[in-house]
């Protein structure tokens, strides 16, 4: 194992956008070949370099190669981006993009990250501790095609949009989120350990989700059938199931319509 | 003898009437009366008369005053800038013909810009849920030939498309509904009890910001299941009798406007529309439309769309693919992150109509505004650029809210000196090519280009 | 004194889209846009009388506007600014990462105001970022 | 067009124009055009072991219009495919970005078409209310030109025209929306059944009544088959069936082609047929639904080889995630609700509609499979050439730039082999479809009848496109492939036919070494009519104005000529 540290030394004038800060980009390269890998800052091509000093050398293969930023990201978008295998830890925020259509690995960011992390994910680890902003493991604009694996852990809370068009994997916001869980998913399962103010599972075909706290507005085409207990992250609760878009196409499986699955905590 | 000019296209909002009567003075130069154009048309062809319209370009001085100069000197200003700058934003096309749309593509290729319109802080949402969900529409004639119910979401039409309801949707008597009004079953859902409430049969005054719960509860009746009694403030009884109504046309057609488009949910509540559209599909015919803005705004999501494959939010600064995502190459976003390091500001008011903080924040860069007339941007700007106005003295293509492309007529002489939108791009992309040593790409020969003309050539 | 929290919506209305084709810079515009419709009940809680003016205060600024009885039907609750240059100096810039800011459907307070100044399009756009001199409309 | 001379030396020279098959010889280019010698200081291209061929003539693709734009707007994860469709195109480089791998923006489309050696596309569907549209896209794309075919079979004018049984009328109006769009002949889309579905409804069959108007499909179709006879058009009408992409559709198929029995081409183009059967893959199904679906490519070709006055394209699966499109649009409202995913709409008052969805052919899906298998048979089963033609109704069955792939196919029996064994269900792909028991491969020649003399021919363009004889347009491509050992390596072929070796188009190098290298002139072809004018024509298309059922003002509705800045008009004299 190896470990790369990036140590930053200029906030970006706009914004840089350090998509070569993967294990994989870093596998196999000196310390001073990934101070020369290149990012964008607006039109122009910039050096890893001019933003970070880089010490330690890439591991042979990015399942080898441990990325340590040891300091704020909050200007630098698309860390961790399209990964395979290895780690990245970022000792403080982080912008855009953080782990967007990542398949392997693992991704620790101790601060807070804006919005799309997650995006189209299939794979690894995710773990924020802070907040996140909005779209937290959604599909692109346009695909129906969202997070398909791994698992995207918040410890904060979140905005809009979790999961929207989601086919698999798990998200867990420990706090609260504002609207739009699983919006259009077709599998997958997230979990929600605080409030949400509405909007969960809407348009929604397939999947489960988990509501710890209360849900402010519930969507009409949610029907309660009844209560079950279940294990989530660990703890056992009692929750009122719900099945639902009831508004929405569902499948079939040996004759029988297959729904989402909300589960709300059951009141004390 | 002043000449009476028919068929004019109107450069406001999005219903662009082009059944227009424009009596102009003989040398062309004034607009002496507006005929069938609702009050806010009549007043922007007069407005053209305005004599104090900037003839010149002007440049902020040091002093804070602004100053004219020549239009050699503002076009080598912008190029240079452009080029200069890391992100450019070019925002607006409110009021600009296609032309001029596709001619800033050049440039913002060029100077790896990010391109973005007005639908930004419109309907913007309603291209992130045609993304989504696809957009099963029609042209606005199909809404005046045969729909029997027509249902007005969170727009209204009245105040923002003043002849929307004449000649579209409400009152007009089309092919198969020669009855006009009688034959038409008008619903309405809106928080407010608008003037287009007032004209409706049945108005769901519901709760403000609920949008969202109230298509679900739509869709939940219309397969059969039950919904809660009260569903965003409206009674389960008035949500299925309107349900059915929409079930029973035989042609629904669904407006909405910026009551979905503004409010928390944003896409996801057309996303929705979209969805109880499909469904209604499978009962009977069922089209929707979005109530854009401006009389071409639909324009640069079409021009855009064929050359970068983005309707808006266009990130170029790559210089050899476009990258969109909007809550990040969006307008506001950038300029509230700080994104962007130039903002040129194209036929839109920026200044009036961003909330004040992105004004703010794009103020700590070079402010380019282009405009034939003074705005609130034009008045904070680094160096506004005076240019003819589309669709009064400049003809050209502009697409209606339904896509339908109107060749626009000209209506006066543009005054001297002033060019085009069009023009005036093609002057700045010429100067940065000049400027970084490249011919310039016009993809046909220069002496095959040809400007826009009013006549059609039979 | 007496406050009241409402939900605002920012809006179009003709009047507004018929002065701003005779100019921003035109009386009509100022007449049209710098105003704030709510029910006539809000305006009796937070002892606000109709035509007089109020302080609008939203998470993100503050603008003062002459509240007025509603042209168009507005339940209690709700508020309206037409859409322009009043209403964006409260408007928040927050997009739910779409791009569209919050225009409708944010929380204001609005309390008697009415001994302050309305201020003219020009003084409020220039005036926010720096370039305001004075004098002129 | 280039003032200078040019000859392409020492090739393997294809050109079915004049029987040419792999003779080793030079073509001479001056002032655009195809001459029979240059002087010594024309500029050299050296062809020595090269294939060399006319500049290819695409007769159906959806490449510029409202519902390619639809497709490119809705589908923003199109672009997101990197490495597909990203490449060096830059400014800085000269040339304009490109983008869209199932739907391209103009500029990668006018590159693709000029990097695989093409000179002329048919924009396969205009809606007439919206062709200023169509031809802002047009002028938009470089290099290729293009002409575009309004559609005509659920228009409210020609079908109250045709239910009277008044064929004059019909080609007076035929005329004069030709003219007023700047159209290139008479399209047909779901005779009836895209007016049907404006109410929702649709006729998959030829003998439903449209609702309303009160004829059947077929009395549209044999109706417009005389009106363009009458009018002498260069092109035949060009029909897109009812009842397309169903199970068992092939006898409604059959049924229609049958219409054009006994009907005379009538023209001074050269043109010897009198019906376009356009991507008869998709109506060329057996079975009674998806479980017993199968190709029935054998029993159409049967009949199409007999029949002579009938043309017909491809339409080929390419296996590939696209993105579908037509004025079908009851169509892709069926197709929505199998694949569920987004559905664009458009209805134009009087005129048409059209559909949008994006469509995932996965070759371990039975039926893709077999539709990849159906298309690739017709050709297969075809004697003659120049009555088949390679397509992809682009983005239909898949991206256009995939013709080398279908090419591959089509020459080699290893290629198809090697496809129909990664498939997940081999065998009933087998036993659904003729193609493992077909050994042809076809030649070099076979292809350039397909891409070149045969849809030139077929839209009366065979004085100008589809071949190298002298007094033809300058439009040369040249292919690395060796003539005398084919067809050895299937790969090579496919790469060969991607990336031209070079092209010349109208006498100027467009592409070098498989890139785009010049801009070339582009032009817009279209049909000019001049017959006398008939008063009740003129009179109903201006009632349907300012009665208002059009919602658009008379005097805006024809493009004006700016918007097609570099025309190449084709006149047509109809005596009075």
């Amino acid at each position: 194992m190896a470990t790369v540290t990036l140590k930053p030394t200029k906030v970006p004038e706009l914004i840089f956008e350090g998509y070569s800060i993967t294990p994989d980009a870093f596998a196999g390269k000196t310390a001073a070949q990934i101070a020369a890998l290149p990012g964008h800052e607006g039109k122009f091509v910039l050096k890893l370099g001019e933003f970070f000093t880089v010490s330690g050398n890439g591991g042979e293969t990015a399942a080898d190669t441990d990325i340590v930023i040891d300091g704020d990201c909050s200007r630098v978008k698309y860390i961790g981006s399209k990964m395979t295998a290895g780690s990245v830890t970022v000792n403080g925020n982080a912008d855009m993009y953080v782990g967007g259509w990542m398949k392997g690995g693992k991704i620790h960011i101790k601060g807070n990250v804006d919005s799309f992390c997650g995006i189209q994910m299939e794979g690894g680890e995710l773990l924020v501790d802070g907040d996140a902003k909005n779209h937290v493991g959604c599909a692109y604009r346009g695909d129906w095609r969202g997070m398909k694996g791994g698992t995207i852990r918040i410890k904060g809370s979140a905005g809009n949009d979790i999961g929207t068009a989601m086919l698999g994997g798990t998200i867990i916001i420990e706090k609260d989120v504002f609207i739009h869980v699983s919006t259009h998913a077709e599998g997958g399962t997230v979990i929600i350990k605080g409030d949400v103010e509405g909007r969960v599972g809407g348009q929604m075909v397939k999947g489960d989700m988990y509501v710890l706290g209360k849900i402010k507005f519930m969507l009409p085409g949610y029907k309660k059938i009844g209560t079950v207990e279940k294990e989530v992250d660990g703890a056992k609760y009692t929750f009122d199931h719900y099945i639902g878009d009831l508004g929405e196409r569902h499948g079939k499986s040996k004759g029988q319509y297959v729904y989402a699955n909300l589960y709300l905590k059951a009141a004390a | 003898m002043p000449k009476l000019i028919k068929g004019v296209g109107c450069p406001y909002c999005g219903s662009s009437c082009d059944d227009i009567e424009v009596l102009v003075s003989d040398d062309e130069t004034k607009v002496l009366e507006v005929h069938n154009a609702c009050i806010i048309g009549t007043n922007l062809f007069h407005h053209a008369n305005d004599p104090t319209r900037p003839r010149l370009p002007r440049k902020r001085q040091p002093d804070g005053s602004m100053k004219e100069i020549p239009y050699e000197d503002a076009i080598d200003y912008m190029a240079k800038t452009m080029l200069a700058a890391k992100k450019p934003l070019i925002y607006g096309f409110g009021s600009t013909n296609c032309e001029g749309m596709s001619a800033i593509g050049r440039i913002a290729e060029k100077s790896g810009a990010v391109l973005d319109n007005c639908a930004t802080i419109c309907h913007g949402p309603s291209f992130l849920a045609i993304f989504d969900n696809g957009y099963p529409s029609c042209t606005l004639g199909e809404a005046k030939n045969r729909a029997d119910v027509v249902v007005f979401w969170g727009c209204n039409p009245m105040h923002a498309h003043p002849r929307h309801t004449s000649r579209y949707s409400i009152f007009p008597r089309g092919y198969f509904t020669q009855k006009g009004q009688m034959q038409r079953t008008v619903l309405c859902i809106d928080p407010r009890e608008t003037d287009t409430a007032k004209l409706a049969d049945h108005h769901l005054m519901l709760d403000q910001g609920h949008d969202y719960e109230l298509f679900n509860a739509f869709r939940t009746v219309l397969r059969g299941h039950d919904i809660p009694d009260v569903v965003a403030g409206i009674p389960k009884e008035t949500i299925k009798k309107s349900a059915e109504i929409m079930k029973n046309a035989k042609f629904c057609m669904i407006f909405f406007g910026m009551g979905c488009t503004h409010t928390d949910g944003r896409n996801h509540n057309i996303d929705h529309a979209i969805s109880l559209t499909r469904d209604l599909n499978d009962h009977t015919k069922c089209s929707i439309m979005a109530m854009r803005g401006h009389y071409n705004i639909a324009g640069p999501g079409q021009v855009w769309a064929w050359q970068f494959g983005f309707p808006y939010c266009i990130d170029l600064s790559k210089g050899t693919h476009a990258h969109m995502n909007p809550g990040e190459t969006s307008s506001v976003d950038l300029a509230m992150r700080d994104e962007v390091d130039c903002f040129v500001n194209i036929g839109a008011d920026a200044g009036a109509h961003f909330p004040i903080q992105p004004v703010q924040h794009l103020k700590k860069h070079p402010f380019i505004v282009i405009d034939p007339n003074f705005n609130m941007a034009s008045e904070i700007s680094d160096l506004h650029i005076p240019v003819r106005i589309a669709g009064v003295d400049e003809p050209g293509v502009v697409y209606r809210m339904d896509n339908v492309p109107i060749q626009f007529k000209a209506v006066l002489k543009g005054l001297p000196g002033v060019p085009s939108d069009e023009e005036l791009f093609d002057r700045v992309y010429e100067r940065m090519c000049e400027l970084t040593n490249t011919k310039p790409i016009w993809l046909a020969a220069k002496e095959d280009r040809r400007y826009p003309e009013s006549e059609a050539v039979s | 004194m007496a406050k009241i929290h409402l939900n605002m919506i920012t809006q179009r209305s003709i009047e507004e889209g018929a002065a701003m084709e005779q100019g921003k810079t035109n009386p009509n515009y100022f007449i049209a846009c710098s105003i704030c419709e709510m029910n006539p009940e809000d305006m009796r809680k937070a002892g606000i009388w109709k035509n007089t003016n109020v302080r609008v205060t939203s998470e993100c600024g503050t603008v003062i506007v002459k509240a007025i009885e509603p042209t168009q039907y507005c339940p209690p609750g709700l508020a309206h600014i037409r859409q322009g240059v009043w209403a964006n100096q409260v408007v928040p810039p927050r997009t739910q990462s779409t791009g569209t800011p919050q225009y409708s459907g944010f929380p204001v307070t609005i309390e008697p105001a009415p001994n302050e100044r309305i201020k003219t399009a020009l003084e409020l756009v220039q005036g926010a970022v720096g370039l305001w001199q004075g004098g002129k409309i | 067009m280039s003032s200078g001379e040019l000859i392409v030396k020492g090739g393997f020279v294809i050109d079915p124009t004049r029987k040419i098959n792999g003779d080793v010889g030079d073509i001479a280019i001056k002032d655009g055009k195809i001459v029979e010698k240059v002087s010594s200081s024309a500029k050299v291209i050296d062809a020595k072991g090269k294939v060399v061929m006319a500049g290819g003539v695409d007769v159906h693709s959806h490449v510029a219009g409202p519902k390619v734009n639809a497709g490119r707007l809705m589908r923003p994860e199109d672009k997101l495919r990197a490495g597909v469709c990203r490449s060096g195109m830059a400014q800085k480089n000269g040339f304009r970005m490109e983008s869209g791998f199932s739907i391209p923006s103009v500029f990668r489309t006018g590159y693709e078409y000029a990097r695989m050696g093409y000179s002329f596309v048919m924009e396969a569907a205009m809606p007439p209310l919206l062709a200023p549209h169509t031809h802002e896209e047009i002028h938009d794309t470089p290099i290729i030109d293009e002409a575009a075919l309004p559609v005509f079979a659920n228009n409210w004018f020609v079908m109250e025209y045709l239910r009277q049984g008044e064929v004059e009328n019909t080609a007076a109006y035929i005329a004069w929306l030709l003219k007023v769009t700047k159209g290139y002949g008479v399209k047909l889309v779901n005779p009836g059944g895209t007016a049907a579905w404006a109410w929702g409804l649709n006729c998959l069959s030829i003998n439903d009544p449209v609702p309303y108007f009160e004829l059947t499909p077929a009395d549209i179709i044999k109706g417009l088959i005389q009106a363009n006879e009458y009018l002498g058009l260069p092109h035949s009408i060009h029909i897109h069936q009812n009842n397309l992409g169903n199970p068992g559709n092939y006898p409604e198929t059959l049924a229609s082609l049958k219409l054009a029995e006994g009907v005379k081409a009538k023209n001074k183009f050269g043109r010897e047929t009198v019906m376009h059967s356009t991507h008869l893959q998709f109506h060329s199904y057996g079975g009674e639904g998806w479980k017993d679906f199968c190709s029935k490519s054998r029993e159409i070709m049967d009949y199409i080889n007999k029949q002579k006055n009938i043309t017909f394209d491809l339409g080929c699966v390419t296996l590939d995630e696209t993105t579908t499109m037509t004025a079908d649009g009851p169509f892709e409202h069926h197709l929505h609700g199998l694949n569920h995913l987004k559905w664009t709409n458009v209805d134009v008052e009087l005129e048409t509609a059209a559909g949008v969805v994006p469509y995932i052919y996965d070759k371990d899906v039975l039926p893709n499979a077999i539709q990849w298998a159906t298309g690739l048979e017709l050709a297969l089963f075809a004697k003659d050439m120049d009555r088949a033609f390679i397509t992809t109704d682009h983005p239909n069955a898949g991206p256009f730039t995939r013709y080398p792939r279908v090419i591959k196919w089509l020459m080699s029996k290893k290629a198809r082999e090697a496809t129909l064994a990664t498939m997940k269900n081999t065998d009933r792909v087998i036993n659904a479809t003729y193609i493992h028991g077909i050994d042809r491969e076809l030649s070099l020649y076979d292809i350039a009848q397909m891409t070149r003399s045969g849809p030139a021919k077929c839209l009366g363009l065979a004085r100008t496109y589809g071949g190298l004889a002298p007094g033809m347009n300058g439009d040369v491509s040249v292919f690395d492939l060796n003539y005398k050992d084919m067809p050895k390596d299937a790969e090579k072929i496919e790469a060969a036919f991607q990336r031209a070796a070079c092209f010349i188009k109208d006498g100027e190098i467009v592409v070098k070494d498989g890139e785009v290298v010049s801009h070339g002139h582009k032009k817009t072809v279209w049909v000019k009519v001049k017959m006398p004018e008939n008063p009740q024509v003129t009179r109903d298309v201006s009632q349907a104005f300012h009665r208002g059922t059009y919602t658009v003002d008379i005097s805006n509705y024809p493009v004006r000529e700016y918007l097609a800045p570099h025309q190449s008009i084709i006149d047509v004299n109809v005596e009075a």
